[in-house]
């Protein structure tokens, strides 16, 4: 079990902030390709990787990061603080 | 470093700073204040963050510029939720012994800020809202550093 | 633009410009403060100026500034007579759509009231005072605009 | 007659702030010569022309302009603002 997070319009195409999510991916990709053949939003939210920025335990990574003891994983846009 | 919704006064945030500084001659403070859309008729800004995560990583650059740059002190204050036009989104302030370091360093931690920290703002008019595009030149500017 | 030997609130005066921005999103400042000397034992500072040409130098220097960042406002004050130590000798503030325009202007406008505005910094202390020789590195800074 | 204004240490080595000055100089130079051979206080402000500014009617020039015209001649070292 893992903490899915979404962020801006992330968290708005798929409709929630944050879910629980059972899983054996092994990787970020992974977690994303197993989302994206569950339901529509999903696709719609993942359906360009590059404009996406992936967290795992609130540090940045990329999508081929492994997720071997990941607590919470967390999707979102390219950042606009400031 | 703050991460808060409540408003701040940021001249009285200045003021604390500037008093606070034993030896460090140079203070520089930026603020970020919402503006108009380019169209204009925006209502307010909506700003979202990762809360777990926005102090570790405003921290962590905090803590860099300090190194880099010997700063005597340093400081970030972020708001989120509903802010309206004129209203001051953030600022950082920096204190070193020469204004050199106390700039380079101010412009460090916006530069990061900008597109490292987990904020994202959404323009909100009556026409529709929208979610402010991240701009290249903002990454770009990492690349300097 | 203002040339005083009265005290006055960079926090207050931070404040007053940012709201008077419609629609600059980005305000720089710059506050010098009097520091104590390497040596220590500073009692205070003087600051002498030349009353006639401080003021056309420095407004040359804004309109430049102005100018060249398309700024939506600049801001100088800065202080003559006898300061203590942890007081505000001068500052700058800059306001413009972006943050580089902004903070640029500002170090620009730095450079020069350091180098070419005409003050001149007396350190006073109990062993007897001496004026603040210009820094080879502050004449260097200009060559960079 | 000209009004010739002197700063900081130039000030202080040579007495005063401020005199009028009467003098068929045609450059500044000509004019530091004039006064370098007064008396030992203008000499011991003027030793060093390289550590010295100089302003004709309150612009920044150099040691070599024209002096004709000039209302106010000002020296000075240089500046340490901000």
């Amino acid at each position: 079990m893992i903490d899915v997070l979404y962020f801006a319009w992330v968290r708005e195409r798929i409709g929630l902030p944050r879910e629980r999510v059972e899983t054996g991916a092994e990787t970020v990709a992974d977690l994303v390709a197993e989302l994206t053949a569950r339901e529509e939003r999903y696709a719609a939210a993942f359906q360009d990787l590059s404009a996406l920025r992936v967290a795992i335990d609130q540090e940045l990574t990329d999508f081929s990061a492994p997720l071997a003891g990941a607590r919470e994983v967390a999707f979102f846009p390219p950042m606009t603080g400031g | 470093m703050r991460v808060q919704e409540a408003a701040f006064d940021p001249g009285a945030e200045l003021n604390r700073f500037s008093a606070a500084q034993q030896n460090a001659g140079a203070v520089v403070s930026f603020s970020g204040i919402v503006r108009d859309r380019p169209e204009g008729g925006l209502l307010h800004m909506e700003i979202e963050h990762y809360p777990g995560m926005t102090q570790s990583a405003i921290a962590g650059m905090v803590e860099t510029a300090v190194a880099r740059w010997s700063l005597a002190d340093a400081l970030v204050i972020h708001r989120h939720g509903a802010l309206k036009r004129g209203e001051v989104i953030m600022m950082v302030a920096t204190a070193a012994r020469h204004r050199a370091d106390a700039f380079a360093a101010a412009e460090f931690l916006m530069d990061y800020l900008k597109s490292r920290a987990p904020f994202w703002k959404k323009e909100v008019g009556a026409d529709g809202a929208a979610w402010v595009a991240a701009r290249d030149e903002d990454e770009a500017a990492l690349g300097r550093w």
